[in-house]
C-alpha cells in the first residue's frame, strides 16, 4: 500500500511537468528537489504511522478476548513456578507443624499458650489443605471472574467501542483501502506536522504509541501479574497463616485477587464507553470539524506545499485532498473512546488504591 | 583583536552569505529546483552517511544489549566476600569502643544507681541487647556472607527453572532483546528516511537498556555499601534511641541483598507468562510483549518487595534474636513500654 | 574554551569563502545526467564527509578532549582533598581555618543571649513571687535547670562544633584511606571515559544522537563537586545557626525547630563520612570488572570505521580520515566498566541523599 | 508467534544473495561483457565529473557551514548579552534583591507614615468582606452562650472565642502596620546578617559558575545547535530559579497581607482555628525567609574560604558555584513547604532507596513533613512476639 502510494505520487510528480518521458529526460527534469522533499515526508508519515499503529487491528479485533484472557492455573507454565515455591516452603510447613505439635504435647505452658498453639495448628493445616487445592482454587477464581466479565460485557456491544476506536485511531468507513489506516484525524495531525517539519512528526505519533502500545503492553502485563501471583500463591498462604506475617500475606492475597478481578473493571469501562457513545447525540464531546471549504483549502495546502512547488498545484492535491477534506470537515477526535483507552490503562491504579485491605 | 569588531563583521557576513548560498545549512533536502540525476547522486551519498550512522548505532546496540545474553551472570552477581571482610573488620574495630562504653555505662548504672526494679529491668534488657549485638557485630562478615550466599543460591535455583542461559528467542533474554530490537530496527528504517527522524526512538531503547545495566551495577555497589556498614547498622539497632535508624538501615540491607531474587522471579515470570500467553492467545504481538517484559524486569523487584515487604520479616528475625533471652513476656513488654516513654517529650511542660 | 580563537578562525573561513564565492567554477553540464549526478554526489559528500566530519572531530578531540583531561579528570585526581575538606573554627594554623563561621557563631550567640537572660529572669521571678501550685513550681524549677544546662552548651557551641568537625574528618580520612586509589581511578575513569568514547563514536556521524552521552560528561564532571560543595555550604549554614538551635531546643514551644536544626547540623557534618564511604564502595566495586570472563565482555572503541578495531589492533589511527585534527585512539570501553563507573558517580550523588532521608528524627 | 528476523540472519541472507549475484555474473560474463564495458565507461565519466565538481562543492559547503557557525556565534553573543550578563548582574545585586520588600507603608514629606494606597484599598476591601462573617460569628457564639450552653467546657470555649473575636476586630484594623512591622524586623535582621560578613567572594563564585557554563555553551554552539540548547535550558533553570523564588516571596508577602484579615477571622473563630493558624504560619514563614536567603549567601561566601580546591581547580570552582545556586534554590523550599512539587525531584534522587510504590508514597509524605515546623513525634510501635 505504502509502495503503491509513493510510486503513484512519484509518477505524478515526474510525468506531469516533463515533456519527454525518456530516461534521460526524466533524469534531467528539474523537479526532483520538490519531489524528494515531498516523497520523504510522505514516506516518513506512512512508515511512522504504520509502525505506531501496527497490531492495532489485532487489539481491535479481539478486544473482548484480550479482556477475558487469563492464565491457565493448571497449565505447566504456572505449575512449574508454583511447584518451585511449594518445594521452597514445604520444609517450613513441616518444621512449624512439628514444633507446634511438640510444644502442645510436651511444653504446653499456660492454657493461653496452648490455645494459641492449637489455633496456629488449625490455621497451618487449613493452609496446607488450601495450598494442595491451589490450582483448582485459582482456576476457579479465574473462571469466576472471567464468567462475570463475560456477563457484564454481554450487556453492551463491544463493536460500538471498537468502531469508535477505529474512528479515532484507524480509518473511518468508506475509505479507499490504501488510505485506510492513514486518514483518521490524529493521522492528519501527524501529516500536517510531518509536512511542516519532519521531526515534529515524531511527536505527533506519540499519541498512537501511548494509546495502542499502551493497550498492548497493559493486557500482557495483567496476564503476567496474575501468573506471578498464582505462582507465589502457596507462599502468600503460608505467610497469611502465621500471626507475625499476616499483614504481608494479606497484602499478597489481596494483590492476587485484585489482579484476577481487574478484568471486571475493564468490562465496566467498556460498558461505560458504550453507553456514553450510544446516549450522546452525535457531535457532543467531539471537536467540531472545520467547514468543508476550509477543509478543502487545508487539504490542498498540505499537499499543495509539495504539489504546488512542482508546478502542478492540483494534481498532487487531487490525489489526497478529497480524503483529507472529508476527514477534516467531519467531526474531529471523538474524545469518549479516546479517554476510554486511558481509563482502561488507569484501571489498575484505581483498583489498587480503592480496594486496599479488604481481607481480614 | 576587539571581539565586538569581529561581531559586527560577522553580522554583516551572516546577513550576506545566505543570499549567496541559497542552501539549507541544516543539511537536509531543500525545495530548490534540482534535476533528478543530481538528487539521485545526493541521496546515494546521504544514504552512505546515514548507513554509517546506523552502523555506529548498531555497534552501540550490540554493546548495550549484551546484557540479555548474560542475564544469569548479571543477576547472580555479588561482591566477593573476601573484599568486604577486611573493610568490615575495620568498621568492627571502629564500633568496638562504643560497645565497650555502652556496656560499661549500663553495668555501672546497674551496679550503682539502680533504684526502681523497672529501671533495673530496663538496664538489664539493654545490657543483654548490647552483648548480643556485640556478638552479632563480631559475626557480621559471616552473617553477610550467609545472606549473600543464600540470596544468590535462591535466585540461581529459581533461574534453574528457566532456560535463561540459552539465548534462544523464548528465553527471557531473547524476549527482552526483541522488545528493544524492534525499536532499534524501526530506528534504522526511520533514519534511512530522514537523518534525525529516529533519534527519539534511539533514545528510548538506549534508556531501557542503560537502565537495565545501571540498575544491576547500582545494586552491586549498594550491596557493598550496606554490607560494609552492617556493623554500624547493628550498633545503631542495638541502642534504644537510634533504634529506628538502625531499623531503616537493616531494611535497606536486606532489601538490596535480596533484590536479585526479585530479578530471578522476574525472569521466571517473563518466560512462563510468555509461554502461557502463547497458549492462551497465539499471535499476541511480540513487540508489545518484549516492551512489557523490559518493564517487568525493572519493576518485578519493586512489586515483590514493595507491595509485600517481607524484608520487614528479616528485621523481625533480628528482633527475635535480640529479644530471645528475655522473650519471657513481661520483661520484653516492660522494655517496650520504656522505649515508648523515651521518645515522648515530657507533657508536663506543655502548658507552661 | 578559548572563544576568541574560535571566532577568529571561523571569521577567516567565512570571509575567504565569501571572497572566492563569485569566482566559483561553472555549473556541471545541465544536459548530462551523469555530470549532474556527480555534482550532486560531490556536494553531498562534501557536506557530509569532507566538511562535517572534521568539524565534529575537531569538536570532539580538540575541544572536548582537553576538557576531559582538565575538567573530567579533576575529581578523580583530587577526590580525597575535596571530600576531606572541612572548615576549622578555632585552630588558626589548620588548613581550612575559617574565621567567618566563628564570627557568625559568636554573632548568633549574642543574638540569642538576651532571650536567655529574659527567660531565666522570668522563671526566677515566677518561682520567687508568683509560684502558684507546687507542680507549677516544679515545672519552673525544671525549666530553670534546663535553661542553665543548655546555656552552658550554648556558650560552648564553637568548641562542640570544632569537636564534631574534627571527629568527622578523622573518621572520614580513616574510611577513605581504606580505599585503593588505583581502583577508584579505574572505576571512575571507566565511567566518564566510557561516555566519552560513546560520545565520540556516535557523535562523529551526528552530534544530535550522541547528546545524552555528551550531557552525561558534564554531569559526571560537575555533580560530585556540586554535592560536596552543597554539603560544605549547608554545613557552614547550620554551624552558624547551631547556637540558636541549642537555644530553641531548650524552649518547649520552639523545640521542634531546634531539634531540626541540631539534627541537620549533625547530619550535614557527618555526611563527609558517608561520602568517603561511597568512595570506599567505589574502590571495592572494581571487582565488578571480573563479573564476566574477559572474552565475553563486550567492548566498544571510538573506532568510527568498520575496520577500525582491526586497524587499531595494528596500531594505526583508525578514523579513516587521515588528516584528522588530533585523533586520539582511546582504549576500548567495556559495558561492565561503563555501567559500574557511571553508577559510581551516581552513588556519590545518591548516598548523601539516602542518608539525609534515613537520618532524620533521631534526636529525642 | 510472530517474530522479527534477527539482524544476524538478515546479514547472512544479504551476503549469500550478493555472492549468488556475483557468481551468476561470472557464469555468463560473455553476455554481460558489453554491458560491463558501458557501465565502466559511465563510472569513469562519473568519476571525472565528480573530481571536477568537488572543489566548488567543498568551498560551497565550507562557506555554508561557516555561515551557520557565524550566525550561531552572533546568536551566542546575543544570548550572552540577553541572558548571561543579566544573570551576572543579578548576582552582583543579590544583596539588594534579597533586601527587597514590598512597600506596605510609605512616608510622605513630613515623615509621617501611611499605608500604600493600593495596598490599603486591597486590605480594606478584604476587611469589608470579613464584616458579615464577624457579625455572623458573634451572633452564633452569643446564641450558643444564651441558649445552647451545654457543658461548662463548651461555655468556656465560646467565651474565649467571643473575646478573641472582639480582639481580632481590633487587630484587623491594624493589618497594615502589623505586617509592615514584621517586614521591618525581617529586613533589619537580614541587613545585620549581610553586614556580618563580606559577601563578595560568594557572589564572585556564583558568577564564576555562570561564566564557566557560558564557556562550554559557546564551545558547543559553534559546532552543534541542539547540544548548546540543552546547556542553555540547564543554565536558564539553574540561574533564574533563585531570583524567581525571591520574587515569589515578594508576591506571596503581598498576597498574605491582603489575606491577613481573613486569616485573623479564621483564627479567632473556634471551629476554623486550625485553618487560621496554618495561614498565620504561612504568612510569617514567607515574611521571614528573607534572613534565610541572607544566611545562605553569607554561608556560600564563608564556606568558600575553607574549600581548598576552589582556588586551583576550575571544575571544582564550577561545581561549587552550581552548588551555591542549588542551595539558594532548595533551602528556602525546604523551610517553606513548597516542597510538594520538589518532592518529585527528591524522589527521583532517592527512589533507588525504597523500591515499591508505597516507598514513593512514604517519601512524599515524609518530604511534606520536611519543614522544620512539622516534626511529629510518634513512638515506634512496640515490637513484641505477637499475641
Amino acid at each position: 500500500m505504502l509502495i503503491i502510494f509513493s510510486l503513484l505520487t512519484t509518477v505524478i510528480a515526474i510525468t506531469v511537468p516533463t515533456p519527454d518521458l525518456s530516461l534521460k529526460g526524466i533524469l534531467l527534469s528539474k523537479t526532483a528537489g520538490q519531489t524528494s522533499w515531498w516523497l520523504k515526508r510522505t514516506i516518513y508519515a506512512f512508515v511512522s504511522l504504520d509502525y505506531s499503529k501496527e497490531d492495532f487491528g489485532f487489539i481491535i479485533d479481539n478486544l473482548s478476548d484480550l479482556i477475558l484472557i487469563n492464565p491457565d492455573a493448571k497449565g505447566t507454565e504456572v505449575m512449574g513456578g508454583l511447584h518451585f515455591f511449594l518445594s521452597l516452603i514445604q520444609p517450613l510447613y513441616l518444621l512449624t507443624i512439628t514444633v507446634t505439635a511438640f510444644y502442645l504435647i510436651f511444653i504446653s505452658g499456660s492454657p493461653s499458650g496452648r490455645a494459641k498453639a492449637k489455633s496456629l495448628m488449625g490455621s497451618l493445616i487449613l493452609g496446607m489443605i488450601i495450598i494442595s487445592l491451589s490450582p483448582v482454587l485459582l482456576s476457579a477464581l479465574a473462571n469466576f471472574s472471567a464468567i462475570t466479565t463475560k456477563a457484564i460485557m454481554g450487556q453492551a456491544d463491544v463493536s460500538v467501542v471498537t468502531d469508535n476506536l477505529q474512528n479515532v485511531f484507524g480509518a473511518p468507513e468508506n475509505m479507499p483501502d490504501y488510505m485506510a489506516s492513514h486518514t483518521c484525524t490524529l493521522c492528519l495531525m501527524h501529516w500536517m506536522a510531518t509536512f511542516t517539519e519532519i521531526e515534529l512528526g515524531y511527536y505527533t505519533f506519540l499519541p498512537f504509541m501511548i494509546m495502542i502500545w499502551g493497550l498492548g503492553v497493559y493486557f500482557f502485563l495483567r496476564f503476567a501479574m496474575i501468573t506471578l501471583w498464582m505462582m507465589i500463591f502457596p507462599l502468600s498462604m503460608l505467610l497469611y497463616s502465621f500471626e507475625t506475617t499476616k499483614a504481608v500475606g494479606r497484602n499478597m492475597l489481596e494483590q492476587t485477587i485484585m489482579w484476577i478481578f481487574l478484568q471486571i473493571f475493564n468490562a465496566v469501562v467498556i460498558i461505560a464507553i458504550t453507553l456514553c457513545i450510544i446516549q450522546s447525540q452525535p457531535g457532543i464531546m467531539t471537536v467540531p470539524g472545520v467547514p468543508a471549504w476550509m477543509g478543502e483549502l487545508l487539504a490542498i495546502g498540505i499537499v499543495g506545499t509539495a504539489a504546488g512547488a512542482i508546478n502542478i498545484p492540483f494534481i498532487g492535491g487531487l490525489a489526497v485532498s478529497p480524503v483529507v477534506a472529508a476527514r477534516l470537515s467531519s467531526p474531529l477526535i471523538e474524545f469518549i473512546p479516546f479517554v476510554g483507552c486511558f481509563a482502561m490503562l488507569l484501571a489498575p491504579l484505581f483498583i489498587m488504591r480503592l480496594f486496599k485491605g479488604f481481607l481480614p | 583583536m576587539d571581539k565586538h569588531k569581529i561581531i559586527t563583521v560577522l553580522v554583516i557576513a551572516a546577513f550576506f552569505m545566505p543570499i549567496i548560498y541559497a542552501d539549507d545549512t541544516a543539511g537536509e533536502d531543500s525545495l530548490e529546483a534540482k534535476s533528478f540525476a543530481k538528487v539521485l547522486g545526493e541521496e546515494a551519498v546521504k544514504g552512505i552517511s546515514k548507513g554509517w550512522m546506523i552502523w555506529m548505532c548498531q555497534d552501540l546496540y550490540t554493546f548495550l544489549s549484551s546484557i540479555t545474553g548474560h542475564l544469569r551472570e548479571y543477576i547472580i552477581a555479588n561482591p566477593p566476600i573476601d573484599d568486604l571482610k577486611g573493610v568490615q573488620g575495620f568498621f568492627i574495630a571502629l564500633m568496638q569502643p562504643f560497645f565497650v562504653l555502652g556496656i560499661v555505662l549500663t553495668s555501672a548504672y546497674l551496679l550503682l544507681y539502680s533504684e526502681s526494679p523497672r529501671g533495673r529491668a530496663k538496664a538489664k534488657a539493654v545490657l543483654v541487647r548490647l552483648v548480643y549485638a556485640l556478638v552479632l557485630v563480631s559475626l557480621s562478615p559471616l552473617i553477610i556472607m550467609l545472606l549473600i550466599t543464600f540470596s544468590s543460591n535462591l535466585s540461581g535455583a529459581i533461574m534453574d527453572y528457566t532456560n535463561v542461559d540459552s539465548t534462544s528467542a523464548d528465553s527471557a533474554g531473547g524476549i527482552i532483546e526483541e522488545g528493544s530490537g524492534h525499536m532499534h530496527h524501526m530506528f534504522d528504517v526511520l533514519t534511512i528516511i530522514h537523518r534525525t527522524g529516529g533519534v527519539e526512538l534511539l533514545l528510548l531503547w538506549e534508556t531501557f537498556l542503560l537502565i537495565m545495566n545501571f540498575v544491576i551495577a547500582m545494586r552491586y555497589l549498594l550491596v557493598i555499601l550496606w554490607s560494609i556498614m552492617f556493623p554500624v547498622t547493628l550498633l545503631l539497632f542495638s541502642f534504644t534511641p537510634t533504634k529506628s535508624i538502625g531499623k531503616k538501615f537493616l531494611h535497606q540491607t536486606f532489601l538490596w541483598i535480596f533484590v536479585q531474587v526479585g530479578w530471578a522471579i522476574a525472569v521466571l515470570l517473563i518466560e512462563s507468562s510468555v509461554r502461557g500467553m502463547d497458549i492462551a492467545m497465539p499471535g499476541y504481538p511480540m513487540a508489545k510483549i518484549g516492551l512489557a517484559c523490559l518493564f517487568l524486569f525493572l519493576t518485578t523487584p519493586r512489586v515483590v518487595f514493595g507491595l509485600m515487604d517481607w524484608l520487614s520479616l528479616g528485621v523481625e528475625v533480628v528482633e527475635i534474636v535480640n529479644a530471645a533471652p528475655l522473650s519471657m513476656g513481661a520483661l520484653t513488654m516492660d522494655e517496650m513500654k520504656v522505649e515508648r516513654e523515651v521518645i515522648v517529650e515530657e507533657p508536663a511542660l506543655d502548658n507552661l | 574554551m578559548k572563544e576568541n580563537r574560535i571566532i577568529i578562525l571561523i571569521t577567516a573561513v567565512a570571509l575567504v569563502c565569501l571572497a572566492c564565492a563569485p569566482f566559483a567554477i561553472a555549473e556541471a553540464d545541465p544536459l548530462d545526467p551523469i555530470a549532474q549526478a556527480a555534482e550532486g554526489a560531490a556536494e553531498a559528500s562534501a557536506k557530509y564527509f569532507i566538511v562535517a566530519i572534521p568539524i565534529r572531530m575537531w569538536f570532539q578531540y580538540e575541544m572536548m578532549y582537553p576538557w576531559m583531561l582538565s575538567y573530567g579528570e579533576s575529581f578523580i585526581n583530587n577526590y580525597k582533598e575535596a571530600i576531606l575538606a572541612n572548615p576549622s573554627l578555632l585552630d588558626s594554623s589548620a588548613k581550612g581555618y575559617n574565621p567567618g563561621i566563628t564570627n557568625a557563631v559568636s554573632y548568633s550567640i549574642s543574638l540569642m543571649l538576651p532571650f536567655y537572660i529574659l527567660a531565666i529572669v522570668l522563671t526566677g521571678a515566677y518561682i520567687m513571687f508568683i509560684s502558684g501550685s507546687i507542680e507549677g513550681r516544679v515545672k519552673a524549677k525544671n525549666l530553670l535547670k534546663r535553661l542553665v544546662v543548655s546555656m552552658i552548651f550554648f556558650s560552648m557551641s564553637p568548641l562542640i562544633l570544632e569537636t564534631m568537625l574534627v571527629t568527622s574528618q578523622s573518621i572520614s580520612s580513616a574510611i577513605i584511606n581504606q580505599a585503593d586509589p588505583a581502583n577508584v581511578r579505574m572505576v571512575l575513569e571507566g565511567g566518564i571515559w566510557g561516555s566519552y568514547v560513546i560520545f565520540c563514536k556516535l557523535g562523529v556521524t551526528d552530534l544530535e544522537i550522541s547528546i545524552a552521552y555528551w550531557t552525561s560528561l558534564y554531569v559526571m564532571a560537575w555533580l560530585p563537586y556540586m554535592v560536596i560543595g552543597m554539603r560544605h555550604i549547608m554545613m557552614c549554614l547550620f554551624c552558624m545557626v547551631f547556637p540558636i538551635g541549642i537555644a530553641l531546643y531548650s524552649f518547649v514551644y520552639m523545640r521542634d525547630i531546634g531539634r531540626k536544626i541540631l539534627e541537620q547540623t549533625i547530619v550535614w557534618i557527618y555526611l563527609q563520612a558517608f561520602l568517603s564511604m561511597a568512595i570506599l564502595v567505589i574502590s571495592l566495586g572494581a571487582s565488578y570488572y571480573y563479573l564476566l570472563p574477559a572474552d565475553q565482555n563486550p567492548k566498544l572503541t571510538n573506532a568510527i570505521m568498520p575496520l577500525g578495531s582491526l586497524g587499531e589492533s595494528l596500531g594505526m589511527p583508525s578514523t579513516g580520515y587521515q588528516g584528522s585534527p588530533a585523533y586520539v585512539s582511546l582504549g576500548p570501553t567495556s559495558i561492565l566498566s561503563y555501567a559500574v563507573g557511571s553508577m559510581g558517580y551516581a552513588l556519590l550523588i545518591a548516598v548523601p541523599f539516602m542518608m539525609l532521608r534515613l537520618l532524620n528524627k533521631f534526636l529525642p | 508467534m510472530k517474530r522479527i528476523i534477527s539482524r544476524k540472519t538478515r546479514k547472512r541472507i544479504i551476503i549469500s544473495l550478493s555472492a549468488l549475484l556475483v557468481i551468476s555474473m561470472i557464469m555468463n560474463a560473455s553476455a554481460v561483457g558489453p554491458l560491463a564495458l558501458a557501465v565502466w565507461a559511465g563510472v569513469k565519466h562519473f568519476w571525472e565529473e565528480y573530481a571536477k565538481a568537488m572543489p566548488k562543492a567543498v568551498g560551497k559547503e565550507i562557506g555554508a557551514w561557516a555561515t551557520a557557525a557565524a550566525i550561531r556565534l552572533v546568536l551566542a553573543e546575543f544570548i550572552k548579552m540577553a541572558l548571561f550578563d543579566k544573570f551576572k548582574d543579578n548576582c552582583d545585586h543579590l544583596p539588594e534583591i534579597i533586601l527587597m520588600n514590598p512597600k506596605i507603608m510609605i512616608a510622605d514629606n513630613n515623615g509621617n507614615y501611611y499605608g500604600n494606597p493600593p495596598m490599603e484599598e486591597l486590605v480594606n476591601s478584604f476587611i469589608r468582606l470579613t464584616q458579615p462573617f464577624y457579625v455572623l460569628a458573634i451572633m452564633l457564639v452569643a446564641f450558643y452562650l444564651l441558649f445552647v450552653s451545654g457543658s461548662p467546657l463548651g461555655r468556656a470555649r465560646a467565651k474565649a472565642s467571643l473575646i478573641r473575636l472582639v480582639l481580632s476586630m481590633g487587630l484587623i484594623v491594624l493589618t497594615i502596620p502589623v505586617i509592615q512591622l514584621c517586614l521591618d524586623i525581617s529586613e533589619i535582621i537580614t541587613g545585620s546578617i549581610l553586614n556580618m560578613q563580606d559577601v563578595t567572594p560568594g557572589i564572585a563564585i556564583l558568577k564564576g559558575a555562570i561564566d564557566g557554563v557560558y564557556d562550554n555553551f559557546l564551545g558547543a554552539i559553534t559546532i552543534s545547535y541542539w547540544n548548546s540548547v540543552y546547556l542553555l535550558m540547564f543554565s536558564g533553570v539553574m540561574f533564574f530559579f533563585p531570583f524567581m523564588l525571591i520574587a515569589l516571596r515578594y508576591f506571596m508577602v503581598i498576597y498574605f497581607t491582603t489575606l491577613f484579615p481573613v486569616t485573623v477571622l479564621l483564627y479567632a473563630f473556634y471551629f476554623t482555628r486550625n485553618m487560621g493558624g496554618h495561614l498565620f504560619r504561612e504568612t510569617f514563614r514567607w515574611i521571614f525567609i528573607q534572613p534565610l536567603y541572607a544566611l545562605i549567601l553569607v554561608a556560600i561566601s564563608v564556606s568558600a574560604v575553607s574549600m581548598p580546591l576552589i582556588g586551583t581547580d576550575a571544575s571544582a570552582r564550577m561545581g561549587f558555584g552550581l552548588a551555591g545556586f542549588i542551595v539558594l534554590i532548595i533551602a528556602p523550599l525546604i523551610v517553606v513547604k513548597v516542597m510538594d512539587w520538589l518532592a518529585m525531584l527528591m524522589i527521583i534522587l532517592t527512589s533507588i532507596e525504597f523500591p515499591g510504590m508505597h516507598g514513593v508514597v512514604g517519601m512524599i509524605d515524609e518530604l511534606q513533613v520536611e519543614g522544620p515546623e512539622t516534626v511529629e513525634i510518634t513512638p515506634p510501635p512496640p515490637i513484641r512476639p505477637r499475641a
